[in-house]
């Protein structure tokens, strides 16, 4: 498995960098309407109304952002929970822990173009 | 010290020619702020990643019709939903911070086609462009444009 | 000489694998000098009160870097650390990481053989010899001022290892090759005489892989000469993918 | 049980001269065994904190005649000038090899490489990396080294004695620090380059590993000592620590002031107008002397000091050439030069003397070689200029690889057998030493005798009376070093014994150098006689050589290799 994650390396580092600078830049827009002003009635939720939001994330730079903010985040976590794991002795079972995210992250991220292909 | 570093952390490949100690983990480890803020760092993975499955929940619903997509935007006002949001947001802004603040900078390519620019430079521009994509974003969700 | 009668408590772990099973420590009570460094104060406990504490030192300018240890728990070149920067008590102990050979003497044959893995010479595809189109005159390459500023920087490392000391993943990925060794393939790869980016650029991706660091950034916060090493470090991160994604899109020859 | 192992050559020190021996030796021949040993890892060793500069001609209004009498003079025509002439024709090759090898010297805006004025030098010919030359120079000469597979390095390893038999030296004898195990390192002939031993005096810019070990080594071998009267002061070390403030810093127009805000050089009947901080190490040091002495000195508590002054030459330009040398002011002496003063005293520097060589780098005992600071060529004759020195490490760690391998290859491998008994007879003397509780003497509190002795007798300024005293007094400390009390008794990294092996070392030299210095009853480079305050060309052309006898030194002279350069007064 560790070898393998070598090989595979320079791809999840790419995914994981694309994660914390454009999922960062993407997620921060997404979470303050989506996640917190519109729960908490300071925007009117219309504007999501599902004919809207169909409507914005089906056109082709929606889906591509729609993706990006799925599968962006899942591989910055991933990488991120692995490093974590490595810095609470976690060396050994480096492997296992990295093997078990990435793949965590791939399946999500599969099922993000899915969702995204049926919208 | 606190705690036993990886007993063959910088370790010879072969046993050295006299017995030693273990190396061991220095103190600052956990105990200094600076590891602290690391270790913090490395934690918003958790959030980050449970965000990611939140968005495909939402777009799993969208896909599915009207009453799935409904349903799912009215969870979001569930408590638990606000307070993760919240620690989210509080993630985003300490990640986007050090990243752009301070990791850029550094990993610019010094021999690369493009100019070398000063930190503060890099720094001012990859915040300004996360500013302006979440000002961007946030309007369009709102509803503010493209209406 | 004016003297002040300033006293300061002084913990130093001991360990001689002739006597101790494990590492202890040992206090020392001794008068210390206003403009001493932490150097000075383990040096007047050797002279005058227990010679047979052991560490490594030379320079005591910071440049040679031997006298790398910690000092209240974090990584310090003693002899630049100001003692006065510290109150009453100071705990003195071997670098973090390292295994320990005595007292405050650590074994760096690990660190060696990474230094050493990088390649950190001059590669040239051709011999001196068969390079003379690319050499002057008086024999020497061409080399803009812009040109040195690129790497000289990543050329400061005085193998300190107090990065090594500070790093928290170190500690746990013992192939990691680390930031200073990583810093020095780097700075070959930068200069512009260099022609053997994409061997190191391999020996990166390969074991002990640069992708191990997670960026905390710990070893430059601890460095004493500003080498930067994290910069290095990610710069070569993002060199070696991009190395990498060459080698995807273009057929390499001899390869 | 003493480990034995075989090399072809066997190189002592890992500095600049001992690497470049090193890399010559297996360039020359990939199947030749190179052992490298040092009593510290290469890139800690003395030469990392040499500032200023290395010396070649590179630029088109200069010379090799130039560079060579700007050399003989800065001697005080005691160099040898077959030597100094070999060395200015192959210095500009050197230092160009070190730029192949990825040294990051300092360049021109045209990607040449840029030089620099130093004291003494007639013009710009100073190869420089920024103020950090040594440093950098060691590390690309050590990385270089790695690419050898063919040079074993050992390091932390203490020689303590060269293995002579049949008459010629067939290895050494080294003591492993980490394990205290003695080693027979055996070659078919041996460098030394094992630096200076600047540590014999109480303020010096030399790093405490600076103990003259490979003088000691060689002369107890039965090799003569040459020159050893001559030690260089620097003007501008920190008082207190000695730490250097690089000549670079007048190079690049620094001025010296005295407590009168004097740039009182101007005074001093060398140079002229701007140039007056150019002058030689030797003069510059007794000039600041005078200062003092006249009471236009600052006062500390270490003493009097004068300062140095480069605020005119304003952030930028400190920052672009002299970073270094900001940072130790700041560091060690609280004050920032950019807009402060630095304090400075002179401090011993150089070891102009050393083990007596030839322009082979060989000396009388066939298979010694010796190169760098430690050997004495005699290219610094009575004062070496500064920047020479770095280059000689090169120019003459080449030579002595090629000497080395020329006679390794007319060499058979020497009787292991007694050359190991050799060994197993210095490890029971070493292991006697250890923590060897019975002695009176304690290490720390003979060197401190030793380095008020010689800095008293053997100063800036010396006098027939105070030298006698010195004489006396280390030919005392030199009998009373066998009887030392050592407390620990460890085998794993030793640092207490090592002391004492080093003080074993540097009481021998303090010896042949106070009774060398009060023997030349001139004043001579560096070597300046209150009573007797000028050059004596008719008595005192000479070297002088000491062998090492029972009852200490015996002085002896020999010719200097004059050349097309006579003899003149010598003004700046
Ligand atoms: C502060 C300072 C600044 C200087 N600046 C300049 C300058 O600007 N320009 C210039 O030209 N010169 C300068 N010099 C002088 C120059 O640096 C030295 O003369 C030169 O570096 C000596 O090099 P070396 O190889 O002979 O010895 P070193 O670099 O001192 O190396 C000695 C080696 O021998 C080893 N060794 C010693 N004893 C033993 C033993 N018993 N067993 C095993 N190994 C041993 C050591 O481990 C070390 O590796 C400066 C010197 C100092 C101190
Ligand atoms: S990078 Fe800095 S901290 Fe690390 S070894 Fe080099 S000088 Fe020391
Ligand atoms: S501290 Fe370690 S994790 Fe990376 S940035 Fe430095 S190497
Ligand atoms: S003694 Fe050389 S770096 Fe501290």
């Amino acid at each position: 498995m560790k070898h393998l994650l070598l090989k595979l390396e320079p791809i999840i580092w790419l995914l994981f960098g694309a994660g914390l600078s454009v999922g960062t830049m993407l997620l921060t827009g997404f979470v303050i309407v989506v996640g917190l002003a519109i729960p908490m009635g300071l925007v009117d939720p219309s504007a999501l109304a599902y004919p809207r939001a169909h409507a914005l994330a089906s056109s082709g730079l929606g889906r591509l952002v729609v993706l990006g903010l799925i599968a962006l985040p899942l591989w910055k976590g991933a990488h991120h929970i692995r490093s974590l794991s490595v810095d609470f002795h976690g060396g050994d079972r480096d492997g296992a822990v990295g093997g078990l995210l990435y793949l965590a992250a791939a399946i999500c991220s599969v099922m993000g173009i899915i969702a995204v292909a049926q919208l | 010290m606190a705690g036993a570093a990886h007993p063959e952390a910088m370790a010879p490949p072969k046993k050295g020619p006299t017995r030693t100690a273990p190396p061991r983990m220095p103190e600052s480890w956990w105990g200094a702020q600076r590891i602290r803020t690391y270790l913090l760092f490395g934690a918003t993975g958790i959030v980050y990643f449970v965000a990611g499955t939140v968005v495909l929940k939402l777009a799993w619903a969208l896909g599915t019709g009207p009453e799935a997509w409904d349903r799912a935007l009215g969870n979001l006002s569930h408590p638990l939903y606000l307070i993760f949001h919240a620690l989210t947001l509080v993630s985003l802004i300490f990640v986007g911070l050090r990243a752009f603040g301070t990791m850029m900078p550094k990993m610019q390519p010094r021999n690369g086609p493009l100019p070398v620019l000063a930190a503060g430079t890099v720094k001012g521009l990859f915040l300004s462009v996360w500013v302006a994509l979440t000002v961007l974003l946030g309007l369009v969700l709102a509803g503010k444009i493209f209406p | 000489m004016a003297e002040s009668n300033k006293r300061m408590r002084v913990e130093i772990l001991r360990f001689d694998p002739d006597k101790d099973e494990v590492p202890r420590s040992q206090e020392y009570e001794i008068p210390v000098q206003e403009d001493w460094k932490v150097l000075d104060a383990i040096n007047y406990i050797k002279d005058e009160v227990d010679p047979t504490v052991s560490h490594r030192w030379s320079c005591r300018m910071a440049v040679c870097g031997s006298c790398g240890m910690m000092v209240n728990g974090e990584p310090k070149l003693t002899c630049k650390t100001s003692l006065s920067d510290y109150e009453g008590s100071i705990k003195i102990e071997p670098l973090a990481n390292f295994p320990i050979v005595r007292d405050l003497v650590v074994d760096m044959d690990g660190f060696m053989d990474k230094f050493r893995k990088v390649k950190p010479w001059i590669v040239r595809a051709k011999e001196r010899a068969e390079d003379m189109e690319n050499l002057s005159e008086k024999g020497t390459y061409s080399q803009s001022p812009a040109e040195l500023a690129t790497f000289k920087q990543f050329s400061m490392c005085i193998n300190c290892l107090l990065c090594y000391a500070a790093c928290p993943v170190i500690a746990n990925e013992p192939d990691f090759i680390g930031p200073a060794a990583i810093a020095l393939g780097h700075r070959y790869n930068l200069d512009s005489r260099d022609e053997g980016d994409r061997g190191r650029n391999e020996i990166f991706r390969g074991e002990g892989t640069v992708f191990s660091c997670s960026f905390a950034n710990e070893c430059s916060e601890v460095c004493p000469k500003n080498v930067d090493p994290a910069a290095a470090v990610n710069q070569a991160k993002l060199a070696a993918v991009v190395d990498w994604a060459k080698g995807l899109i273009l057929p390499r020859e001899g390869a | 049980m003493v480990q034995v192992s075989r090399h072809d050559i066997v190189i002592v020190g890992g500095g600049g001269a001992g690497l470049r021996a090193a890399i010559a030796a297996a360039e020359a021949n990939p199947d030749l065994s190179v052992a490298l040993v040092s009593k510290v890892y290469p890139m800690r060793s003395h030469t990392v904190s040499a500032e200023g500069g290395a010396a070649a001609i590179a630029r088109d209004d200069d010379s090799l005649e130039l560079h060579g009498f700007d050399t003989v003079k800065g001697s005080d025509f005691l160099g040898d000038q077959d030597v100094i002439e070999y060395f200015v024709e192959h210095a500009p090759r050197e230092l160009a090899l070190l730029e192949n090898w990825g040294c990051p010297w300092s360049r021109n805006d045209d990607g040449t490489v840029a030089t620099r004025a130093f004291g003494g030098m007639s013009t710009k010919r100073t190869w420089y990396a920024t103020d950090k030359v040594g440093f950098h120079m060691l590390h690309s000469l050590f990385q270089q080294s790695m690419r050898y597979d063919n040079i074993v390095r050992y390091d932390e390893y203490f020689v303590s004695k060269l293995l002579v038999e049949d008459g010629a030296c067939q290895g050494v004898a080294a003591l492993e620090i980490r394990t205290g195990e003695f080693h027979a390192i055996l070659g078919r002939s041996v460098i030394l380059a094992t630096g200076g031993a600047g540590k014999i005096f109480p303020f010096t810019t030399n790093g405490t590993i600076k103990t003259g070990d490979g003088m000691a080594l060689a002369y107890r071998a039965g090799v003569a000592l040459k020159d050893m009267e001559f030690v260089q002061y620097h003007p501008t070390g920190l008082p207190g620590t000695g730490i250097l403030i690089t000549e670079a810093a007048r190079g690049e127009g620094g001025f010296l002031r005295n407590n009168k805000d004097e740039r009182f050089l101007v005074e001093y009947d060398y140079g002229v107008g701007d140039k007056a901080e150019l002058g030689p190490r030797d003069m510059v040091s007794r000039a600041i002397i005078k200062e003092f002495e006249a009471g236009r000195g600052f006062e500390n508590r270490y003493g009097s000091y004068c300062v140095v002054d480069l605020r005119h030459l304003g952030e930028e330009h400190i920052n672009a050439k002299l970073p270094f040398v900001r940072e130790l002011a700041k560091t060690y002496m609280g004050v920032d030069p950019v807009h402060e003063y630095i304090p400075i005293r002179p401090v011993v520097h150089y070891m102009m003397g050393g083990v007596d060589t030839d322009i082979n780098a060989a000396t009388d005992l066939p298979g010694l070689y010796a190169a760098g600071e430690v050997a004495c060529g005699s290219l610094n004759g009575a004062n070496r200029l500064g920047s020479n020195s770095l280059t000689e490490c090169l120019v003459f760690g080449a030579v002595a690889a090629r000497s080395a391998l020329d006679f390794a290859r007319g060499a058979s491998d020497g009787d292991s057998a007694r050359l190991v008994a050799q060994v197993e007879e210095e490890a029971a003397r070493v292991n006697a030493l250890r923590g060897n509780g019975k002695g009176n003497e304690h290490v720390s509190a003979l060197r401190t005798e030793m380095n008020s002795t010689m800095e008293a007798g053997c100063g800036v300024y010396r006098h027939q009376d105070t030298m006698q005293v010195a004489a006396d007094e280390t030919r005392n400390i030199r009998q009373r070093v066998a009887d030392l009390h050592l407390k620990d008794t460890s085998k794993v990294f030793n640092t207490e014994l090592i002391s004492a092996l080093e003080l074993q070392n540097m009481v021998e030299l303090a010896e042949v150098l106070a009774l060398g210095a009060v023997h030349r009853k001139e004043s001579r480079g560096a070597h300046t006689c209150r009573d007797y305050p000028t050059r004596d060309d008719q008595n005192y052309l000479y070297h002088t050589l000491a062998h090492r006898t029972e009852d200490g030194p015996r002085l002896g002279r020999k010719e200097v290799n004059l050349g097309h350069w006579e003899p003149q007064e010598r003004k700046y």
